[in-house]
């Protein structure tokens, strides 16, 4: 029921042609059961309209899983007490269960053998209740799981016991609808008639001989899948996950996808917009408060509303120039003022440096991170552009594709591209000596490219920006600027006349012969 | 854009004053207190209005700036982060407006400078980039108003990019530099004279500038190096013409 | 391209045109590119407006394309060729002859969109299957009024020989006036 | 370093002459010190093959010296000043006149060098002791064809001090044009 997750490069969920991301939500922890899933503990949550991802942040490769919305029978959502952080319960449908382990083999890397799950049971030495132990539970590695009546962790010693003790002979197969115990050999249930033929055919396997413990009959239990939120946003991550149950957006899925090429990166949701429905709302209650507060003069023009501007900024310009003024202001005036300031923003809602809600920004700062990574490798762009752009053009190319909606800001992508060598993707951003901030290909060095310039230029060879631009494919500010790294390397000379300015290979510090061996570049 | 002018600023001064004289506490305590509730007020005004004039604020390029003025002035900077995450109505409200109109412009602004950069050295007229902007937009239907005060505004924004878009003035004129490479003065100077005619030639420089000959060809041949005048050797005497000139068109 | 002219003749004229400058093979190399960009372009247009097929260079160099009377500055011939030359190596003219240099064929339309005009042509007037000779396609009344009336006939030539690879017609015979097309 | 002419003239064109990036100043600090340097010995070597005590910088700028006629490129006056500078610091040149820095005087031999010269050529014609004017010295027939023939008298004030100091001579007079010399 778990499936594994392609990734993009820059560790995102590989979308289908017709699925579109609906939200992402930072630090989260996947259950399975009642238990935690080893490795799946602190990732991002990846909600799409086919599936619910979670993409672990140490190993986003090896620890990336996804449960198909189709599967899911209902939600189930725990609102977190105490120590106990909200979660979100994915109850997965019964026949799913047994289609979805075929289909996609359960392939959680920890268990052992793709075999149907088989349940070992332990009995709890307190309630003496028989609990199933989980499949994935791999003895000694995995933390014990907690009795279902009583909550108490056995010893590691019964758990051992209970795996190794000889699994009852098969001596009835029970029905998967009514849970009758019928004769092994009936294909159908006696009582309700249910095909036993699943468990018939495991039967067969089992006269094969292997080590595996001959199969248990399938438990008609259904899968659990449990998302916990340790960083907040569960109420959001609900909103969406419900629509996009209700809107089953899936089924369209089964019509054959046209080929054509991937879609431009759909537009990622601004996390604040919970659906039209949440903006409405919210609109609608901030107009009332709004109005009680107006009282009388409900402006309804620009010039009335421009007249009360203006004298409203000259006050607040002055009331500032007096306070920088007066040296003695006190501390409980100021503060006063600092605190209604804050009380503004607050309400405002601004991210102002010193009341960052740490958590969202750096969780939308990192998404926007691996968004502009992707946009730039999957589309070729960053390629197309000889691997290195300048963050100018970055921002203009970006916000053209986004054909004006939902634009980034200019601040924004400048902390998504600082986040790049954090994040490990496979792009760098680079403030070059000239002050031109750069982005390119994580492989590509100043020194590598520096040194293609100087083979590329040898001996004789005088090359205009243009020249160098269509020869690597870069924009003519990158040119100018990896033409200008070779020279501030020693490796490159400038010749400027009024045709404009060529770079030749440093016969000045270079004998003929010399540049082709590695001489130390200098300044 | 967070000139020290918006209240992110006030509350870093605020921390590092001391306690104010006795009996002006008392005034200004007050005064104060009137002021932030009358700050709280205009907010909650400027967000309601923001919300039903919103088409309104787009289109006039006058309130437009204005409206950022009065923004600026109670600390509210429209150009910054439109992440918008918990959906707080103002800066999606801006977000969507006023944000994104600077954006989109500052957008047009780049890839214009960058396809005339090798016509005009990468320095053009703030209002040439008005003109050819509003002109497109014609072309295309858009029936957009856009002011110079805006291009300033949406070059201004690019500055955490890193150095490359700077706004230059020459003589009376606000330029944009989208070259990193910065004029040295006596290449100031010339483009300053040209715009008096549109073009210069060495003898009107040496008259004028009561430069000695070699000085003047030196600053020609560096404006010329750069790109940032055209020659015309079809006159009696080699005329440096400004490429600020082609849009305007010469015929009287 | 509608070839009807609309009310206000559009404005071929570059804005450059009234720049005298222009008229200057520019020093600088970047300066130059775009002078031939712009050059290049307002050829092609003007050559669009008065549907010209071939540009005899000498005529040309006293006509309103490389001649602006009002600034009294003029194109000079050895810099009309280098910006023919270039155009020729980006495959927007032809020299009719490599040698003299003296006459040009211009596609201010590829020969592949030309042989889709001609086919639609062909079609429209059911002349599939019947031959023609190359002179009565560009100048008989049939073809009156059609884009392609009057086209010069070595860019015929090159339209015909996109329609032989695409299979669309057969020439007939080898002289140059006598040719024939059969369409399919 | 012989003055005689071997027979084919020496070339006194180092090979960076013909390379462009000669004649432009050079932004990396390393290089332009390799171009510095490379500036000073073509000037000494040119002003000594063409025996110039002194250089006047705009004639200098247009002669060959700073102007590359077939690459059309020379050195920009600023540049050249530059070059002229770094090398006073070495001792190499003198301003006539620091202040308009016209014209520099060029010592492609040290006064030093120069003293001993004019010391062996004052023993060989033996006119120790005898008293002689400056402008004799440079310019009368019996110093033809010797090599410190038409030295700048300001060059030669330089030489006579250096010979003062060591005491082989005795300057008489303070006017520059009658001044004499005394040899011992």
């Amino acid at each position: 029921m778990l499936a594994r997750v392609s990734l993009t490069a820059a560790n995102r969920p590989e979308l289908l042609p017709d699925e579109s991301l609906l939200f992402v939500q930072p630090n989260v922890g996947l259950y399975e059961g009642k238990n935690k899933l080893p490795n799946h503990q602190n990732g991002f949550a990846y909600l799409t309209t086919h599936r619910a991802a979670y993409v672990d942040n140490a190993q986003p490769r090896k620890y990336s899983v996804a449960v198909e919305l189709k599967d899911v029978d209902r939600v189930e959502p725990y609102a977190g007490f105490l120590k106990s952080s909200p979660k979100i319960t994915l109850h997965l449908k019964v026949n799913a269960t047994g289609s979805a382990s075929s289909t996609n083999t359960s392939n959680i890397p920890s268990t052992p053998s793709p075999t149907p799950p088989q349940t070992v049971t332990w009995i709890c030495p307190i309630c003496s209740f028989s609990n199933p132990l989980p499949s994935n539970h791999v003895p000694g590695l995995s933390e014990a799981p907690s009795c279902l009546t009583c909550g108490i962790k056995p010893s590691p010693s019964i758990l051992t016991a209970a795996l190794n003790a000889p699994p009852p002979p098969p001596s009835s197969s029970t029905c998967p609808r009514c849970t009758f115990h019928n004769h092994p050999s009936l294909s159908s249930c006696e009582i309700c008639g249910a095909s036993l033929i699943s468990t018939a055919a495991l039967l067969e396997t089992s006269k094969i001989p292997s080590n595996l413990p001959p199969p248990q009959p399938q438990p008609p239990v259904s899968q659990i899948i449990k998302f916990s939120f340790r960083g907040g946003g569960h109420g959001s991550f609900l909103t969406h996950l419900r629509s996009a149950l209700i809107q089953r957006k899936w089924l369209l899925h089964s019509a054959p996808p046209i080929p054509r090429p991937p879609p431009p990166l759909p537009n990622p949701p601004s996390h604040a917009s919970a659906g039209i429905a949440g903006l409405e709302s919210t609109i609608s209650a901030r107009r009332n408060t709004a109005i009680q507060t107006l009282g009388s003069g409900a402006f309804e023009d620009i010039d009335s509303l421009r007249a009360h501007g203006k004298d409203l900024i000259a006050l607040a310009e002055s009331f500032k120039a007096r306070f920088n003024s007066t040296p003695g202001d006190g501390d409980t005036v100021s503060s006063s003022l600092a605190r209604s300031a804050s009380d503004i923003t607050q309400h405002l809602n601004l991210i102002s440096k010193d009341q960052l809600p740490s958590g969202d920004e750096a969780g939308w700062i990192d998404e926007l991170s691996r968004q502009v990574a992707d946009f730039l490798l999957t589309n070729k762009i960053l390629q197309r552009e000889g691997g290195v752009m300048t963050l100018i053009d970055v921002f203009a190319v970006l916000n053209r594709a986004r054909a004006g909606i939902d634009l980034i800001s200019p601040s924004d992508l400048k902390k998504a591209v600082d986040r790049f060598s954090a994040l490990k993707l496979p792009v760098r951003c680079k403030k070059m000596k000239s002050g031109l901030v750069v982005v390119r290909d994580a492989g590509r060095t100043e020194e590598v490219v520096a040194r293609q310039v100087r083979e590329w230029l040898g001996w004789d060879m005088g090359v205009t920006v243009r020249d160098a631009a269509e020869k690597f494919g870069w924009s003519l500010g990158v040119a100018q600027e990896e033409l200008e790294e070779a020279e501030r390397r020693g490796w490159v000379c400038r010749e400027v006349g009024i045709e404009g300015v060529r770079f030749w290979g440093n016969r000045f510090l270079w004998r003929r012969g010399e540049e082709e061996e590695e001489g130390a570049g200098e300044g | 854009m967070q000139k020290g002018v918006g209240l992110g600023a006030l509350t870093r001064n605020t921390k590092a004053s001391q306690i104010y004289a006795s009996h002006g506490e008392r005034i200004q305590k007050a005064h104060l207190e009137e002021l932030a509730t009358q700050l709280n007020v205009f907010q909650a005004v400027l967000q309601e209005f923001a919300r039903r004039h919103a088409k309104d604020i787009r289109s006039n390029p006058t309130f437009r700036a204005e409206f950022a003025q009065m923004c600026s002035a109670i600390g509210v900077d429209p150009l910054t982060s439109s992440s918008s995450k918990k959906g707080s109505f103002w800066a999606e409200m801006l977000g969507t407006s006023m944000n994104d109109f600077y954006f989109e412009l500052a957008v047009r602004v780049v890839e214009l400078c960058r396809a005339t950069r090798e016509g005009n050295g990468g320095l053009i007229a703030v209002a040439e980039v008005r003109d050819r902007i509003m002109k497109k937009d014609e072309r295309t239907g858009g029936s957009s108003n856009i002011s110079e005060d805006d291009i300033l505004r949406a070059v201004e924004s690019l500055k955490p990019l890193g150095s490359g878009f700077s706004v230059i003035a020459i003589g009376r004129r606000q330029m944009i530099r989208s070259v990193p490479k910065e004029l040295n003065t006596d290449q100031s100077t010339v483009l300053e004279v040209i715009q008096v005619l549109g073009f210069v030639t060495p003898s009107m420089l040496r008259a004028n500038l009561t430069w000695d000959r070699a000085r003047v060809q030196t600053a020609l041949e560096d404006l010329l190096s750069d790109s940032l005048v055209w020659v015309d050797d079809q006159a009696d005497e080699n005329e440096y013409w400004s490429p600020t000139f082609i849009s305007q068109g010469l015929q009287p | 391209m509608s070839a009807t002219t609309s009310t206000t003749p559009p404005n071929i004229y570059p804005d450059l045109y009234n720049f005298p400058p222009f008229f200057t093979r520019q020093p600088n190399t970047t300066t130059f590119a775009a002078q031939l960009h712009a050059w290049s372009t307002f050829i092609l247009t003007y050559c669009r407006h008065h549907r010209l097929f071939t540009l005899e260079l000498s005529t040309a160099l006293d006509s309103d394309l490389f001649h602006n009377k009002a600034l009294n500055r003029r194109l000079k011939p050895a810099d009309a060729v280098e910006v023919l030359e270039a155009m020729r190596k980006d495959g927007l003219v032809e020299w009719v002859d490599g040698a003299t240099r003296s006459t040009v064929l211009v596609y201010w339309r590829k020969p592949a969109e030309w042989a889709e005009v001609l086919y639609r042509w062909v079609e429209s007037v059911g002349q599939k299957g019947s031959v023609l000779t190359l002179w009565e396609l560009v100048n008989g009344e049939m073809t009156e009024g059609e884009e392609f009336h009057g086209m010069h006939p070595m860019v015929l030539q090159s339209v015909l020989a996109v329609m032989v690879k695409r299979g669309q017609a057969q020439t007939i015979g080898t002289e140059i006036d006598e040719m024939g097309v059969k369409f399919f």
